[in-house]
């Protein structure tokens, strides 16, 4: 099956190494996959503030794009870009009024044909190869997943298999070597939307993530979206009382890198505020050089 | 610019057109407020804006940040019992108020979502630093640290020039006819300006 | 030939008004086959009636109709008048003239002109009517009660005291059902064993009740007074008349880690087990999936393993060859009382489609979070812990204990809308319990509303909260998880409108009451119809609340709707008396307005079988005299026949008729009308 | 005189008959052309009945029973449905216009309903004017309508 791939604005900033590490993976896995040309900002949180129709169509417009590259799925890593995506697909696909408005409102021709996948989704299909191709297993690492709220919630629009609990990333993790521990925090949303503007309510929100993750003896933070990340790693200094030692935030497509023996800079590991180079020096992974 | 009446019964109806949300259907279990994230900060809730949806009388809502902090986490409907969607009746409002009384959303939140959007009018994608600078030059918060540039320029994750789309002609087309007149369309929050 | 007196009331100014009664009278009286019309003030009157006995015998009559009210009023009345002139009843009609005609019209010609054309279309269908016998049917003085707990154990005891014989089908070992399970009950906190076991042992002694514990209801046919009734008795491995109850058994299985039942798993049993000391029968039931001689045989071990339990019986009553048997019994009536099961605190929920379980509540696995049954076992004196309250995970008492009401109940989104209505009863009532045994402890009721309607009820729960101190917050819980030593409550009071976060030591899930599993299946078995959630309908929600649509079978307890006990004993009450009215009569007697098959004529195509909505249609062999098969025909059951019509509709050649509406009649009336 | 439709409606005992009653009860005037027959149930009812309305006279048919659900019979008025489903056809065949017949629910509590389906027939009936039976052999002729 053609995967069509979705970067999103963050991917091709703040969250670069989600694209680098993501773009490795897939070499290593054999899964090309083929950007949508010109593809437009899907709106993120700040559309579906102004108007339903605008939070509809501009990721509607993308949706159009990757029909007229023939692909029948998107992947969109960026868990705010996928519910995006994912969201106008089901509305447009209730709303028969809408649906016919489309092609005009677009100005291209629009079937609403193509399938909107998340990063965890991707994996979870390419778990076996990712298997078989296991270099550097993670020696029972203790991580915390993480998935925030856009991947699972609502389960109408993202068919998460278990809303309250997910699993596919604890798979994931597990299939790396890694061992997921059990904490609570895993679906709490970390403000993302309200990072710039309101940064005292993020610094609330991520600090009792780090706590909950550090009280279950968790080494690192497994995520899979560029606005957890950038909070959580970005901003995690001001989280952090009291001198605790760092945590670092893994993308999960870095920590499935990392495992497949992709060296740490392909993978983007120097682009985090907090250096994850000295876990994986003690967990026996090559560390990651230099950039601060 | 005229503010909604104390009471008006006919909005339920309209939330209903509008949403899909049934908010009858609403019994204030507050459910969806004990799981809310943001319920420690803001004085009303999720389950205090579908009551007043029913009542009609959303009044005390427009004199408040309470919606505008809504970070649409979808907590509250993935776990309202009657299948309720506080999230999206609070999109409904915002869009509401944003038309109607625009003067009255509350700043860093309105400039964050006008410099966002015009980033994305202007460009196809959103220019983080572009939109940092926006950001900052509408709420006069030019101290506080937004973004720390420097940070992020070190590791490669801000870039200086905006990347354009090369169908931004069609970009813009959408959000004209989405937001009403191009320009000042969508209110306080839509995107605005010429491409400078 | 026909001789048909026609009968025409005013009803005072009712009919008389705009209906010119004496007209119409007059225009009948030259009807053909009309030998006498006559009108009257007050035909129901006394007066009334015995003019139409006199005309009646004076004019040799064959035929009468009353041109009066509805037939819903006085047919009964008229045909009773008939019957006592010597006429059969079912040669007297009504027509309607008042209801269908002098109320809802004004015009006084129009009406009359009406009135003529009714009344002469009923004396057409008179001289199509045949003398019709009241059916009778015996009635086999025996009733079936299915499920013993308290509403079928009220209905087996109020039945045989009342003369009739019993039989009492149980699927576990003992009779009892949840009440047993409970510690004190609300409202008056009277200990449940206390008051339960007295009549759980008369049911035992009582010499016309016959008990089939550990049994299940395999088939039944058959229709009201004569039902048949196939009954599973399922193996228990012990001989039923050598057993004593002595216990030795169970004292020497070496297999005592299964997951007890009765105490919701919070104890444990061994392999062969009576499930409480005042279990009735008290006799054990040997577990084969557990027990590890039977594991053996399973895995193919041919050596006869263990047999401590048949060693230590002295009765020699260990029986583990013993199988399932069947018993067949006739019956005239049922009762079907098989109560409820809880919304499980788990993912899954048996028979339960759509239902999902709570994600945000753990799906119980969160240690220290139970059900409300597993908190009457903590509570019962007789339960896992002697009746001290205390943690399950650690045996540490529980310094704050929080309950949720409304789980699973009131959801639609989780697939049960309605309200269980004992639970804001139970969860008051285990804050009183929990308070009186730690003083120092602190309840926190979570609630949507307090739903106390019932005499003391509300006063209870006032109690609760005005006495015992319970801090009750409106608001439905987020979500629970569990935190080092204590459960995290992540809930919100409206009231105040404080977001909570409560450390709890115990967490009560006050889930809802569902019908219990197997209970379509019972109910196809019966022919009685569940409601969508798999309660059993009763005939009509007011007026026959312990009736079901099928004529026989009743309804008692929580099977019909979340029940509790003092209703649930009035429902087993209101079924035994409807029973016991049944009895009393020496025969069934039924309208004969059922449907007969010409047997001569019908072609044998089962067509009418297929569309019975009461299964009332079978079928009957036909011989010649040499006994040589001829044809097949089709039967219709006068006992379960309803007089629908819905046969003879459907039948080809028409040869299926419901008397008293048979094809000739109606087009006798279409054709005068 | 204005014309005069003869309407015959056939209604079970339990449902649409109670509520034919009620409406007496409550003194709803109506239209004073539909007489009614009654029958158990609306199972019982043969589209032969409503054709020899015709044949006899008849300008309208009204069918009525208990709701779907509600049916005293459980299903007996599942098969009524079914079967009248084929009976349009019939209808048809002979040249009957369908709006002749007027099916309907009315539950023993819907006095009022009934009155509504009364008048409006009558003035539906009214409209299409007299139903012309040319009949020929008994029940095999063509019936032909005058609308
Ligand atoms: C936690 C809790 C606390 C409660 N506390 C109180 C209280 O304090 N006061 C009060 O009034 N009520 C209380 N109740 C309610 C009370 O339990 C019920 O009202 C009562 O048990 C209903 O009785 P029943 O006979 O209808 O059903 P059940 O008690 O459920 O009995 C049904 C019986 O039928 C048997 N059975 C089921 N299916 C079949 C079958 N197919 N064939 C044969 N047998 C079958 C079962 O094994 C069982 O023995 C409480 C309920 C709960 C959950
Ligand atoms: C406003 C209102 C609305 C209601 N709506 C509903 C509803 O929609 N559905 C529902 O299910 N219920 C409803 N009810 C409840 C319903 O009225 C009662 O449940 C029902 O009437 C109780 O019947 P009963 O026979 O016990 O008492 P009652 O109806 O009170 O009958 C008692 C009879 O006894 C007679 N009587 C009294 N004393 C003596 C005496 N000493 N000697 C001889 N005769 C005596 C009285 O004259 C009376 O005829 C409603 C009640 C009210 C007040
Ligand atoms: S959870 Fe649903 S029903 Fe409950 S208060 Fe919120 S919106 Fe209303
Ligand atoms: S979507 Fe908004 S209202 Fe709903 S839980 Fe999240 S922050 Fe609260
Ligand atoms: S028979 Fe009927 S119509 Fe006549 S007086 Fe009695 S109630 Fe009235
Ligand atoms: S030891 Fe024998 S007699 Fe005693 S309870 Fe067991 S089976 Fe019955
Ligand atoms: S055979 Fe052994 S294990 Fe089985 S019930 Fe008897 S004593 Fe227990
Ligand atoms: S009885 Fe009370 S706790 Fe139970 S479902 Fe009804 S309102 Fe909720
Ligand atoms: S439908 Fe008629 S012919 Fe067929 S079996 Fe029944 S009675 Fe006989
Ligand atoms: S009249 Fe109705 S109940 Fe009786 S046999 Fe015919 S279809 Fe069955």
């Amino acid at each position: 099956m053609r995967t069509g791939y979705f970067p999103g604005c963050s991917l091709h900033g703040t969250a670069r190494e989600f694209d680098e590490s993501l773009r490795a993976v897939a070499g290593a896995i054999g899964a090309p996959l083929a950007e949508i040309d010109d593809w437009n900002c899907c709106g993120a949180s700040s559309a579906h503030v102004v108007g339903q129709r605008l939070a509809v169509a501009l990721p509607a417009r993308n949706l159009a794009l990757a029909e007229a590259q023939g692909v029948e799925q998107v992947l969109a890593p960026c868990a705010a870009c996928y519910n995006r995506l994912a969201k106008a697909r089901r509305v447009i696909e209730e709303d028969e009024a809408l649906r016919r408005e489309m092609p005009e409102l677009l100005g291209r021709p629009f079937g609403n044909r193509v399938a909107v996948r998340n990063i965890l989704e991707f994996l979870t299909d390419a778990l076996p190869v990712i298997e078989a191709r296991l270099v550097h297993a993670f020696g029972g690492l203790p991580l915390a997943c993480y998935y925030g709220c856009l991947l699972v919630r609502p389960a109408s629009v993202t068919s998460a298999e278990d809303p309250e609990h997910p699993t596919a990333m604890e798979q994931i993790a597990r299939a790396c070597g890694a061992a997921p521990v059990t904490w609570h925090m895993g679906l709490e949303c970390c403000g993302g939307s309200l990072s710039v503007s309101r940064t005292g309510s993020v610094i609330r929100l991520g600090r009792a993530i780090l706590e909950d993750a550090r009280k279950a003896g968790a080494e690192a933070l497994l995520v899979a979206c560029p606005m957890c990340h950038s909070n959580l790693d970005f901003r995690q200094r001001a989280m952090t009382r009291d001198g605790r030692p760092p945590i670092p935030v893994l993308y999960v497509t870095e920590l499935v890198g990392l495992a497949l023996g992709i060296e740490p800079r392909r993978l983007g590991l120097d682009r985090h505020f907090v250096s994850p180079a000295p876990l994986l020096a003690r967990r026996g992974q090559a560390p990651a050089g230099g950039r601060h | 610019m005229s503010r909604s009446p104390v009471s008006d019964g006919g909005l339920r109806e309209r939330i209903l057109q509008e949403t899909g949300v049934n908010t009858a259907r609403c019994y204030q279990c507050g459910k969806c407020s004990a799981g809310c994230p943001m319920a420690a900060e803001t004085r009303w809730r999720p389950h205090d804006v579908m009551r007043m949806v029913n009542t009609g009388a959303v009044g005390p809502l427009q004199d408040d940040p309470s919606i505008w902090l809504c970070l649409a986490c979808e907590t509250c409907a993935s776990r309202c019992p009657n299948g309720c969607d506080p999230a999206r009746v609070i999109d409904a409002l915002r869009e509401r108020f944003a038309r109607e009384a625009p003067g009255g959303v509350p700043r860093p939140v309105a400039a964050f979502h006008r410099a966002f959007l015009d980033q994305v009018r202007r460009h196809g994608r959103s220019f983080e630093l572009g939109m940092v600078m926006e950001y900052k030059l509408r709420t006069g918060a030019l101290t506080e640290d937004a973004l720390s540039a420097p940070g992020l320029l070190a590791r490669g994750k801000l870039s200086l020039t905006p990347s354009r789309i090369s169908g931004i002609g069609e970009v813009r087309r959408i959000f004209d006819a989405c937001t009403g007149s191009a320009g000042t369309g969508a209110g306080g929050t839509g995107a605005g300006g010429d491409d400078r | 030939m026909a001789r048909i007196g026609v009968f025409v009331c005013h009803c005072g100014e009712n009919i008389g008004r705009t209906v010119d009664a004496s007209s119409v009278a007059e225009a009948l009286r030259s009807h053909p086959g009309v030998v006498h019309a006559e009108d009257y003030r007050y035909m129901c009157s006394d007066p009334g009636q015995t003019l139409v006995r006199e005309a009646i015998a004076a004019n040799r009559l064959t035929g009468v109709v009353v041109a009066a009210c509805s037939p819903h009023m006085h047919e009964r009345t008229f045909r009773k008048v008939v019957a006592a002139a010597g006429l059969n009843p079912f040669l007297c009609e009504m027509a309607n003239i008042r209801e269908q005609c002098s109320w809802i019209h004004e015009d006084r010609e129009q009406a009359t002109g009406k009135a003529i054309a009714i009344t002469r279309a009923l004396v057409e269908k008179v001289k199509a009517n045949t003398p019709l016998e009241t059916i009778r049917i015996p009635i086999e003085r025996r009733a079936l009660v299915i499920g013993g707990g308290i509403a079928g154990i009220q209905a087996a005891l109020d039945l045989a005291d009342g003369g009739a014989e019993v039989v009492l089908v149980e699927k576990e070992s003992s009779i009892g059902g949840h009440m047993s399970q409970l510690s004190e009950t609300f409202p008056t906190l009277d200990c449940s064993q206390c008051i339960l076991t007295p009549r759980m042992v008369e049911v035992a002694q009582h010499p016309r009740i016959r008990l089939y514990a550990y049994s299940e209801v395999e088939e039944v046919s058959g229709y009201i007074g004569n039902f048949e009734v196939k009954v599973r008795r399922k193996a228990r491995s012990v001989n039923e008349t050598l057993c004593n109850g002595c216990g030795a058994c169970t004292q020497a299985c070496p297999n005592r880690k299964v997951p007890n039942e009765f105490e919701c798993g919070l104890g444990k049993r061994p392999a062969i087990s009576v499930p409480f000391p005042q279990a009735v029968p008290n006799m054990p039931v040997l577990d084969r999936e557990r027990c590890a001689r039977f594991m053996a045989i399973r895995k193919g071990i041919t050596k006869a393993v263990c047999g401590k339990c048949a060693e230590a019986c002295t009765r020699g009553a260990i029986d583990f060859a013993q199988e399932d048997r069947f018993v067949t019994e006739k019956v005239g009536a049922i009762i079907i009382a098989t109560g409820y099961q809880l919304y499980s605190i788990g993912k899954e929920q048996p028979e339960g489609e759509g239902l999902s379980g709570y994600g945000e509540y753990g799906y119980g696995q969160v240690p220290d979070v139970i059900d409300g049954l597993q908190f009457e076992r903590l509570a019962s004196a007789s339960g896992p812990t002697g009746g001290r309250i205390v943690r399950p995970s650690d045996g540490r008492v529980p310094k704050r204990v929080v309950f949720l009401q409304c789980v699973g109940s009131r959801d639609p989104s989780r697939g049960i809308p309605y309200c269980s209505k004992i639970c804001c009863m139970y969860v008051a009532k285990h804050v009183m319990l929990y308070r009186h045994k730690v003083h120092d402890g602190e309840a926190v009721v979570f609630y949507m509303d307090v739903r106390a309607a019932g005499k003391g009820y509300d006063e209870f729960t006032r109690r609760a909260i005005e006495e015992e101190g319970a801090i009750y917050r409106r608001g439905r819980v987020a979500r629970l998880w569990r935190d080092g030593d204590v459960v995290k409550v992540q809930g919100f009071d409206t009231l105040s409108g404080e977001p909570l976060l409560l450390d709890a030591d115990l967490v009560v899930l006050a889930t809802a009451v569902r019908p219990q599993p197997g209970i379509r299946a019972l109910a196809q078995k019966l022919s009685v119809s569940c409601d969508q959630h798999g309660f059993i309908n009763e005939a009509h929600p007011k007026l026959r609340p312990v009736e079901t649509n099928t004529a026989g079978i009743f309804v008692a307890g929580a099977c019909q709707a979340p029940r509790d006990i003092p209703e649930s004993v009035a429902m087993g009450s209101a079924a035994a008396a409807k029973v016991l009215g049944l009895f009393s009569k020496a025969e069934l007697e039924r309208e004969p307005t059922v449907a007969r098959v010409d047997a001569a004529h019908c072609a044998g195509c089962f067509l009418c079988e297929r569309v019975c909505p009461y299964g009332a249609v079978g079928r009957r062999e036909v011989r010649d005299r040499a006994g040589r098969l001829v044809k097949v025909v089709a039967e219709v059951n006068p006992g379960v026949c309803q007089g629908c019509g819905t046969c003879q509709a459907t039948c080809p050649g028409k040869h299926v008729e419901v008397q008293g509406f048979t094809d000739q009649q109606i087009y006798a009336e279409i054709a005068a009308l | 005189m204005a014309f005069q439709p003869k309407i015959t409606a056939f209604v079970c005992n339990w449902c649409t008959y109670t509520g034919a009653d009620l409406a007496g009860t409550s003194r709803l005037q109506m239209a004073p052309e539909v007489r009614i027959i009654r029958l158990p149930c609306t199972g019982r009812i043969d589209p032969l009945f409503v054709i020899k309305a015709f044949e006899r006279g008849a300008d309208g048919v009204i069918v009525s029973g208990c709701h779907p659900a509600d049916c005293h019979y459980n299903s007996g008025n599942y098969h009524a449905r079914r079967r009248f489903a084929i009976f349009r056809d019939l209808l048809d065949f002979v040249g009957l216009d369908p709006r002749r017949v007027i099916f309907s629910w009315v539950s023993a509590s819907e006095g009022g309903k009934w009155r509504d389906i009364v008048d409006s027939a009558a003035a539906t009936i009214r409209e299409l004017g007299p139903c012309r039976a040319d009949t020929g052999d008994e029940g095999r002729g063509r019936l032909a309508c005058a609308s």
